[in-house]
């Protein structure tokens, strides 16, 4: 076939897991937060309120769609597409199987990480043209976050990439196939502290609670997204959960040994064609079902006192544990070359 | 709508559009929280609340009229009040309806002799929806959306069956 | 709570040359009535003198047909004395302002100007509090309400498009606000606001944080207006921001005036109960109770001691009830949606019981002057008891989810910080006071109903900040938990109401009834003049004060702490507009 | 250009085809009652007092700047993570490194103490 048609088929699947994705993370949401707290979540609409989610995607698409007069236009209208097209453009790398990659793209890593900083870009155009105080304070607040956490988010992924030696998303996730002493799995989850400073910076990043500074309900009214209504609010809306599925792919991928299962050999789970990518994704659910359970119980941190963590605590701690994975592993290579 | 002047005003898709959209508005509609006294605690904290909970219809608080269907005037409107009743109404995206909760919003209550309070909030902003009650019961505000969305849906058919009868 | 001694007053009020007419009135106190143009000197000698009464608890004004009895009520924590000073205004005279002896006065002084139609001078922000520009004054005899058959025809009242622009006109009358008067450091102690002019921002810019001072950056206006989701009803605040920064604030209330002390001249003695429902209608029991008390005093009733059990035991449920309302908002500012939640569950429960003692879940009407509308049943004791055994385990729950919670503790720790001598400067009471460590409860000094009887303690905390508070307000829960125990267990036999008459007319005179709000000193000042609705009664909002104390402590905070700033102070627009 | 160049340049061009179908739909199905009241922006339902489009705080910028830094810092040491673990490298790859970070920390030391990193 030709390869652009092959392409345009792979564009559709992931635009259409992407859009999957959203509905169902929507729902998913509303139903662990009503769980959470002591009440039912959407139950009318549809059985246990499946329909609930493609209602409210119909209903934006068919609301009036104002836009106020005091508005830059052109970037107003931009913004949500600079948000949207990055958070689908991430999906390009994601491993989903050895074979089943949209792109096997040599630096996959460091493409996901190029793409997912344009995002503040576009929440910046959104908030500064739709000259509102309030998206503006909003937008302010979310890329001083974003640009804050880009960094150590960076700094904590390279011992995962020492430990594979390559930035292959898929490699990363062979890699991490076998057991050590026959009983663990050989996942990089045993770096604890890479994981944990992962973690955080990318809590930050898509904007979680307890850092969700973008639209920070209760100060900023809808933070940059003040002044969007209907369809373009949509993509914002859909945007933000389809960058938690993204975040939520990467840690499964850095530290979760990706598609594999723990003591299955990863040979046997390929030859089952599409078992690969449905575990993938039943690993990334349970990890935002862990992000969740976390937006529903913590409260929200200062803007100063989040910025003070970044630069003086994530950063200088992910760089001196960077200096001491590398130490680590030399110090394993020259015992496994003594053996 | 644009697609009607496209297509005509009874064609089938557009008709039927028509028909899926009133559906979708009738279950996803997102208030805007307008708690001005007393029936903001009942109406909004305890409707959204543990035992009578909003979310099961699909109803959510959305803060900034821009994202929002219904604006529920929960409490008393004074000469202060009236002006921000009206410009948030004004800037809230087309298909907007307006719930008026308890007496204040709907006839001015029991303060409606001092000069300063207006006499209802109809006399702002069109109101959809009356609930009355002082404060009304939670339950009686969820009913009063109940009979919001079958409101919406027979407006919604009037005004296909208005479109369809004009072709004949 | 025991009168001065007369002689003592007028002999200090001798020592400086003032001609008072110091007289002692029936159910009152001490009245000292002085002429307008030595008002000052008296208020000083008052304060600074031996006298020691440094506290304002209540500024409003009384129109007795031919000019407006302005009346500062003070009094002197010390001797735990009060003393009324009345000051005679004709119709439109000038108002001197005296908040630089009781800055409490700022904001009661705006609305006595505004309500009676005087004119007001020497205050930093001399603006219309309450109602737009357009309003005649409503509290002066002449104005009157509605006549009954426009209210009985609705449809008659049209608003003229004019009508909305004219208040939109009036709401923004200036184009920077006009900052709070400069940051008054409450921390250390009292210094009275420098008087700084109103259009004037304050001085000094803040230091660039890189140390370039030339690059001047522009501020915002912000307006944290009626419609935001954490104000708590429909208070405005016109922020004006550096970035992230309050620079100045001020506080624009008035959206929920509904006139309830003006309707209250107009209803019967009985009737006042619904209207002071709707004022802070998250404790109405302790609103009932205040006016059921004052008509009381007037009356010289006797209540029996059953009905002051159950008066004792419906006002603690109803504490927790609003400490409830206040808990979970406050930590839905500090964006945790859990325990808001969580509370409300017990907060339901709370309401089935209300429900069936009183018949009404938020609006009661069961506190009546002689007693209480109706006797405690069976099943609402049994109802009780089962809550007690959960409550106290659930309060735990969430005094450690959300008090013990790091994060919260980071933001509320040192925020808003009043000092002791700020806070009684500022007129705060209730929970506010007493996180600033100083020990005043109305409950246990001014005691009402059957709290004699009961054991409880009253928690103190001495740092004063927004952490302090909550943890005030979480100790009050528990006290009142304890206290219902104690009612259930003891609650004597004997009915629950006086025999009190069909339509009350007191005899003429002039009584003050204080109640110990979940807020604060509920207090209610009522003028009889023996026909059946009272001449005037003045609501004392004990919100009130902590909002003018909160506005001061605004300037310095980022826009984040501002909200729960404005949180823990827990104030109910209903009672702060009336 | 070999797949993952098509791949990329089809994901971008469609993903804005699609945002634009998106709005364009909308466009198509929405109600229109455009109103001078309707296009006033939003403050809380009260007149805005004064420009947004100010020159804002230059804490902002500060951040940006130091990102940059950082963020090249960052590109540096990926390709030294990959060869780091290849066999028959010695210990000099190492020693290169740290002495790259300590002089970016020392960087970020200097913002510290200068003052730098204070949002206020």
């Amino acid at each position: 076939m030709n390869i652009w048609l092959i392409a345009i088929l792979r564009f559709l699947a992931a635009l259409a897991l992407m859009l999957v994705n959203g509905v169902v993370l929507i729902y998913m949401l509303r139903k662990v937060l009503g769980r959470l707290h002591v009440r039912l979540g959407p139950m009318d609409n549809g059985p246990w309120g499946l329909l609930q989610t493609p209602f409210d995607v119909l209903k934006l698409l068919s609301k009036e769609d104002p836009t106020p007069k005091a508005v830059d236009k052109a970037l107003f209208w931009l913004a949500p597409a600079v948000v949207f097209v990055p958070s689908l453009m991430a999906y390009i790398a994601l491993p989903f199987s050895n074979t089943w990659t949209i792109a096997n793209l040599p630096l996959g890593l460091l493409f996901i990480f190029a793409v997912m900083s344009i995002i503040p870009l576009g929440i910046l155009m959104a908030g500064w043209a739709s000259n509102n105080k309030w998206s503006l304070l909003g937008a302010m607040r979310a890329v001083g976050a974003q640009v804050t956490y880009e960094v150590p988010m960076l700094m904590a992924a390279l011992p995962v990439v020492m430990m594979a030696g390559s930035l292959n998303l898929g490699d990363i996730v062979n890699a991490q196939s076998g057991t050590v002493l026959w009983v663990i799995p050989n996942w990089y989850i045993w770096n604890v502290p890479a994981f944990i400073l992962f973690f955080i910076s990318g809590l930050i990043e898509t904007g979680q609670t307890p850092f969700d500074m973008a639209e920070a309900e209760s100060e900023l009214v809808a933070g940059f997204a003040t002044e969007y209504s209907s369809m373009r609010f949509g993509l914002l809306f859909l945007s933000e959960f389809s960058n938690t599925f993204i975040f939520a792919a990467l840690l499964v991928t850095l530290f979760f040994g990706g598609w594999q299962l723990p003591w299955v050999p990863a040979s046997a789970l390929s030859a089952i064609g599409f078992l690969p990518p449905v575990l993938f994704v039943v690993k990334t659910y349970i990890v935002i079902f862990f992000l969740m359970v976390i937006r529903g119980t913590l409260p929200r941190v200062r803007v100063d006192q989040m910025l003070a963590l970044g630069w003086k605590f994530l950063l200088p701690s992910s760089l001196a544990w960077l200096m001491v994975t590398g130490v680590l592993i030399k110090v394993s290579q020259v015992l496994a070359v003594g053996r | 709508m644009a697609i009607d002047k496209l297509t005509g005003e009874n064609s089938t898709l557009f008709i039927r559009s028509e028909q899926l959209f009133d559906v979708a508005r009738r279950k996803s509609l997102w208030y805007m929280g307008f708690g001005i006294a007393c029936c903001a605690i009942e109406g909004l904290m305890h409707a959204s609340g543990p035992r009578y909970d909003f979310d099961r219809m699909g109803v959510f608080f959305r803060a900034s009229p821009r994202q929002s269907d219904v604006m529920i005037v929960a409490g008393t409107v004074n000469w202060k009040m009236a002006p921000v009743v009206k410009r948030l109404y004004d800037e809230m995206p087309e298909p907007k309806f307006v719930v008026a909760m308890g007496a204040c919003a709907s006839t001015g209550g029991p303060f409606r002799e001092y000069p300063n309070v207006v006499m209802g909030v109809d006399k702002v902003v069109p109101v959809d929806v009356y609930i009355p009650g002082c404060p009304p019961r939670p339950e009686a505000v969820q009913y009063g959306f109940i009979r919001l969305m079958d409101k919406i849906k027979a407006q919604t058919e009037e005004r296909l069956a208005h479109a369809r009868s004009d072709s004949h | 709570m025991h009168t001065p001694d007369p002689t003592a007053i007028s002999g200090a009020l001798d020592a400086i040359g003032v001609s008072a007419g110091v007289e002692e009135v029936a159910k009152l106190g001490v009245v000292c009535r002085v002429a307008p143009a030595d008002s000052r000197s008296t208020l000083r000698a008052f304060k600074e003198g031996d006298l020691a009464f440094g506290f304002l608890v209540d500024l409003f004004g009384v129109d007795t047909g031919e000019a407006v009895d302005v009346v500062y009520h003070l009094r002197s924590f010390s001797r735990d004395e009060d003393v009324y000073v009345k000051v005679e205004h004709e119709y439109g005279a000038n108002l001197e302002s005296m908040w630089d002896i009781y800055p409490a006065g700022l904001m009661p002084e705006r609305e006595l100007a505004e309500m009676f139609g005087l004119t007001l001078s020497g205050h930093p922000n001399p603006r219309r509090l309450l109602t737009t520009d357009g309003c005649p004054p409503f509290l002066l005899k002449g104005s009157e309400i509605r006549a009954e058959d426009e209210v009985r025809h609705r449809e008659r009242q049209v608003v003229a498009p004019e009508n909305l622009e004219r208040t939109v006109s009036s709401l923004e009358p200036e184009q920077s606000p006009h900052a709070a008067p400069a940051k008054m450091p409450l921390q250390e102690g009292i210094a009275a606001p420098s008087a700084v002019q109103p259009v004037d921002l304050p001085a000094g810019l803040h230091r660039a944080p890189t140390g370039v001072d030339e690059l001047q950056t522009e501020r915002l206006i912000l307006s944290m207006g009626p419609q935001h989701p954490s104000t708590h009803g429909v208070l405005r605040i016109n922020l004006e921001i550096d970035g992230e920064e309050v620079i100045g604030s001020e506080c624009h209330i008035g959206y929920l005036h509904r006139g309830i002390e003006k309707l209250a001249e107009t209803r019967r003695f009985t009737a006042l109960g619904p209207l002071m429902d709707r004022g802070d209608y998250l404790a109405s029991m302790h609103a009932e109770l205040a006016t059921s008390l004052a008509t009381e005093q007037l009356l010289e009733v006797e209540v029996p001691r059953r009905a002051n059990w159950l008066r004792v035991l419906m006002g603690e449920l109803n504490r927790i009830s609003s400490h409830i309302v206040w808990y979970g908002p406050n930590g839905l500012d500090a964006g945790s949606m859990g325990p808001f939640l969580y509370v409300f569950r017990d907060r339901e429960y709370m309401l089935d019981i209300l429900e069936d003692i009183t018949g009404g879940r938020m609006m009661f009407n069961y506190m009546r002057p002689g007693g209480v509308l109706r006797d405690i049943t069976p099943e609402a004791d049994g109802k009780i008891r089962k809550f007690l055994k959960f409550f106290n385990q659930h309060i735990d729950e969430n005094d450690e989810i959300l008090m013990g919670n790091e994060i919260f503790q980071a933001r509320m720790k040192d925020l808003g910080v009043f000092s002791k001598e700020g806070a009684l400067a500022f007129g705060l009471t209730g929970g506010n006071l007493r996180a600033s460590g100083f020990d005043f409860d109305v409950r246990r000094d001014q005691p009402y109903a059957a709290y004699p009887e009961m054991d409880f303690e009253v928690p103190v905390s001495t740092d004063g900040d927004a952490y302090a508070r909550c943890r005030v307000r979480l100790d009050e829960m528990r006290q009142s938990a304890r206290m219902i125990q104690q009612c259930i267990d003891g609650l004597p036999e004997g009915d629950f109401t006086a025999k009190v008459a069909k339509v009350l007319r007191p005899p003429a005179g002039e009584t003050y009834a204080a109640v110990e709000s979940p807020r604060g000193e509920l207090g209610v000042h009522l003028v009889a003049d023996g026909s059946d609705s009272p001449y005037r009664m003045r609501y004392r909002p004990p919100t009130l004060f902590a909002l003018q104390a909160g506005e001061q402590a605004l300037p310095g905070t980022l826009i984040a702490d501002s909200v729960v700033l404005m949180g823990s102070l827990d104030f109910v627009l209903g009672e702060i507009d009336r | 250009m070999g797949i993952d160049g098509i791949v990329i340049v089809c994901f971008v061009v469609l993903g804005a085809v699609f945002v634009a179908a998106t709005f364009a739909t909308s466009w198509l199905v929405s109600p229109k009652k455009p109103s001078p009241e309707k296009a006033e922006t939003y403050e809380c339902g009260v007149e805005p007092v004064g420009p947004v489009w100010v020159q804002f705080r230059i804490g902002y910028y500060v951040y940006a700047l130091l990102f940059v830094i950082f963020d090249i810092e960052a590109v540096f040491l990926y390709p030294w993570a990959i060869a780091f673990g290849r066999p028959g490298v010695g210990w000099y790859i190492f020693v290169e490194m740290f002495v790259f970070i300590t002089i970016l920390v020392g960087g970020l030391a200097y913002a510290w103490k200068e003052g730098a990193l204070k949002w206020r």
